[in-house]
């Protein structure tokens, strides 16, 4: 099957931000993403879990978003420029899709 | 004054509190899901709401509910300034932070109006039930006070208001459901309350126990992790701040002439700080400030402390002040 | 009539759908777990299924049993080729859109009944325990109309039978609950009942009003996304469509003879519309019809029709043919 | 007994577990969220802790209350070497697998422990209240007579015992739900129940309905996966250990000189398996062992023998020997 | 440590489908994969959050197997022949893993 | 953007797992993590479902950990030296992040 080289990028995120970030996305142009919950982590910040929270501001979550590589700085710029002090981690990595037509 | 504060710390929903931070001071791996919490603290709020709101359709509204709201907002937006004068020249915090602890002190801890209600309820000194509308209007003014103090000072960019922020507010979920099911407690009246007092007042104990307990819970692990980064006069801002609310509570309370237990029920939203809706504000308009801090003093800190001695406390000098 | 409409709209249940239509049109973060809501649609099932059971232990099956739930396998059978032909030929919907939709608004809503059979009892007015083996099954019928429509005309090749279809659209979990609660209140009637009943009666109204505040929230987020792919012939099926069915129904209860409340009753299963099980069920069989295009009419649309303005037509026009 | 073991047959638990396991067979996909299904267990270990605490607090503590407890200790920490023994030597399971298995059948089930107390309430047999921390004390000892068993042998090198091993089974969350409400239950006596009983009391029989639907289509799922790694004798052993541990446990009871009530609770506490907490531990410690042995005979087998077979048979036997 | 090249292939599915998807892979062999629930997303139909959602239907998945670079030809037309108009976006990566005998 | 190649090690595991492995990532200097919750999943030993599951052991977890290469073949060493007979699929790939320092 022929395949077509994109950029993977994966973003943590706690929930408070994520409605800024995702409206950021958006606006960037991005066609799509996807959010999966975290149930536990640990980072600069120490070790948390999500069985241990409370409040409305608690949890955190991975987003990634397939995208064409030509498109990966102005998406990664404007996440930055937007949440630079607040976002989590950003990594990217190289996968291949199948159908090309929508990213 | 003693036997009340007895009576409370050995009521079911203490215990129960005091056992999840048991547990999780002595690492258990006993936990409540995420899910199941989220419903609790939905439930709670809607429960308050609906009694609040059957509760003024049963006695019609009082010349006094404005004057009480309208001493709520002036709680709610003026402590943050004392408070942030205390942590700044007192605790030493700097000024971001001082500025978001302080917004979590203006604003209020829907458990803590409930814990407090039910010792009334217990104790058969009856309160308005429109005090739940001025609990649900205490819960923002404290927040815009928070940005107004982080922006202040010579060239400070901190405490944006990110777009939609007030729309945000306003129709956060907590307040929605506590606003939302007071009218419906309004509107639908001694009717409403017939088909749902099983559920929404006789399970309504229970629920607030096992609540109680995962609070207990989250606030041991806050303990555990947090109290590192509290300096002692930081940490005695949390037990000295309430007494500073309450009294100014009651000071509003005097002046409008509010009964006993009203009086004791503003006291209480004064001196308690929030740990459900603020955090998730701050994240938003201060992302430089470390929420672990406040956390840690609000929920850890302030709220057993409220709930064990704070509330017989503010129920004793309410009933002398109204007197 | 109306009086009890307005009796209706003012109920609980209602204005909890109505607050979360209105948090979420306001963009409210207002939300209620995922686990939560499937827990309260798995209680619900439970409770009317048990108190289906209980009843029909009480009463013992009457003869009109084996008529009632043909009348109501033809209806779910039947009411998707109404449907698809307004869909197709007035509203102008495509062909497989239209058949899947169709598929929908023969199949019935649980809590449409338990709305209706809520009312009954407010008024006083008696219906058979069996209705809830009516409702259980008018649930599956409409599935396979819809996949003979798909599958009709030239060359289609649209509404595949997957492998396993039948016995997954039989063993669906929630006529499994629905069909097993029923069960276990037939075996142990009176006695279950009483060790059940402070938590499948007593608490159902509060049970009922949080899933119907996610059911607002869900449906006003289903309008506020999904209304620009309506047209207005479309919409206007929603409204139409349910009055056809309800029209049906009264027809065959009253050839069958049954008696105010159970016309009533059959009357609501005709006019409601599925937004459970129906949707997955299309999903498998008819993959290429838009899904957001059944849920916005059946949730957004018909749902609150039936829950306000449908209902209360419905009780009056069955007292007036039962009479 | 035949009556007795009817009517426990057609009790809505039972029925609801039998409904589970049907659903599950017919691969039904009927499911519970996992989120509610730990809320569920918890929910029963506080009821049923925080009753045995209040029933103490009632009653008093017994003299027999320290011989019970000592007498459930040599229960939990002996029948594991019998389970062993029948296990390698009868049913040729190999070396670990045989101590794991074993080290279920020491331990308890919250669940089983439930349903006898309500099978003897409706009989109007009156059991000690006390007899919650009995089951409190079972839970453990089995594990470390299992890790004894695995690093017996020459030259054996499993059955570690990973660093805070002693403290994590000893802060085992089901340990500390159960006897944390069982002191809160002591402390608040008749004023806590009072309060908590709608909810920890009259809604108890409804949510033990709906965690045994849980339980059945678990137990369902297993069977049909694990079936095939069962040979004939090692699922006999999932009907015969349970008597074995009853006569033992109806041996001390008669020594003691227990009621017939309590002598129930004994013998069913032998007879039980544990499925919640010794699973963890079990991974933990003997890695190499294969969870899913276990799992199909305490849930799959021995649960619904005791709940069926076993509870009635156990009372029939504790009221001749308690004579 | 030696490693061994896989292949990391992850396909977002609905709940309506995902057990079709996995009948599928059981069928064509696959010897294991992982399915994490989404909390939320975006794509052509629009944005959705798990907790806005009703029914047996609703609700996504990312599903992921590691499979031999061998074997992915044959697995992703299996897929596709199966759950083409249905299955979601399908991306391929390159992974590597210590214990090579169990794909 | 400037980007810096690290390594990103995923691990299943059981949730009665779960605590053991976090402890040894931890004094094996690990600087952070993520945890998702599976919901489903196939192996050897068969498939499973989260919401068929009770008890405390039950439950299945993919944790991650974005690491620098340098860092990787100890992790591993340190990952498999403990919990050898448990520790599930473990794999790694090719992440790019912006961030360098944190690792
Ligand atoms: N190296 C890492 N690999 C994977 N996840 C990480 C890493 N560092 C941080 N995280 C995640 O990001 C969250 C926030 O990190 P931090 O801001 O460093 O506290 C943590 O709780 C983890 O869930
Ligand atoms: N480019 C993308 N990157 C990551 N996830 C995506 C992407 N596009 C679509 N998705 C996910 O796939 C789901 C269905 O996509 P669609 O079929 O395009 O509506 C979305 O709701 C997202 O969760
Ligand atoms: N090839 C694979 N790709 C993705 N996940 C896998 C794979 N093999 C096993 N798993 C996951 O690891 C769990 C345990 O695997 P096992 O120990 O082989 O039973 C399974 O239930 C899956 O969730
Ligand atoms: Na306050
Ligand atoms: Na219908
Ligand atoms: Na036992």
């Amino acid at each position: 099957m022929q395949m077509f080289a994109k950029k993977r990028v994966e973003i943590l995120i706690e929930r408070a931000l994520l409605k800024r970030l995702t409206d950021e996305l958006v606006s960037a142009g991005v066609s799509g993403f996807s959010v999966v919950p975290l149930a536990a982590g640990r980072g600069q910040a120490g070790q948390w879990d999500s069985d241990g929270q409370i409040g409305d501001a608690a949890g955190m979550f991975a987003l990634w978003c397939i995208v064409d590589p030509g498109r990966l700085d102005g998406l990664l710029e404007a996440v930055f420029a937007i949440v630079s002090r607040q976002v989590g981690l950003v990594s990217v990595s190289d996968v291949e899709v199948v159908r090309p037509e929508r990213f | 004054m003693l036997a009340l504060a007895v009576q409370n710390l050995v009521s079911p929903p203490v215990l129960f509190f005091g056992m999840g931070l048991g547990a999780s001071l002595g690492r258990s791996d006993l936990s409540v899901p995420e899910a199941i919490a989220r419903f609790l603290s939905l439930y709670l709020l809607i429960s308050i709401g609906f009694r609040g709101g059957a509760e003024v359709a049963h006695q019609g509204l009082t010349l006094t509910l404005v004057a009480t709201i309208a001493a709520g907002i002036a709680l709610s937006g003026g402590l943050p300034f004392l408070a942030y004068a205390f942590l700044r020249n007192v605790a030493g915090l700097d000024h971001i932070n001082a500025a978001a602890v302080a917004g979590h002190y203006g604003s209020i801890s829907a458990v803590t109006f409930v814990a407090v209600t039910g010792a009334l309820t217990q104790l058969a000194l009856p309160f308005d039930g429109y005090m739940i509308a001025v609990a649900a209007a205490m819960e923002t003014p404290a927040i815009f006070s928070a940005l107004f103090i982080a922006r202040t000072g010579r060239g400070r960019t901190e405490g944006e208001m990110p777009k939609d922020f007030l729309r945000e507010i306003a129709l956060n979920g907590s307040i929605v459901a506590l606003l939302g099911a007071f009218a419906v407690g309004c509107i639908t009246g001694e009717r409403g309350m017939t088909s749902l007092k099983p559920f929404l007042l006789d399970a309504f104990a229970g629920f607030l126990c096992i609540f109680l307990l995962d609070m207990g819970l989250i606030a041991g692990r806050g303990l555990r992790d947090g109290w590192r980064s509290l300096s002692v006069p930081v940490a005695a801002f949390a037990w000295v701040m309430p007494l500073v609310g309450a009294a100014l509570a009651a000071a509003l309370a005097w002046l409008i002439g509010l009964r006993a237990g009203s009086t004791a029920v503003l006291m209480t939203l004064g001196a308690s700080a929030s740990y459900i809706a603020v955090p998730a504000a701050m994240r938003l308009a201060l992302p430089a400030a470390n929420p672990a801090i406040a956390l840690t003093l609000s929920l850890g800190l302030t709220f057993p402390f409220n709930l064990t001695v704070g509330i017989p406390l503010y129920i004793a000098a309410a009933q002398m002040i109204a007197e």
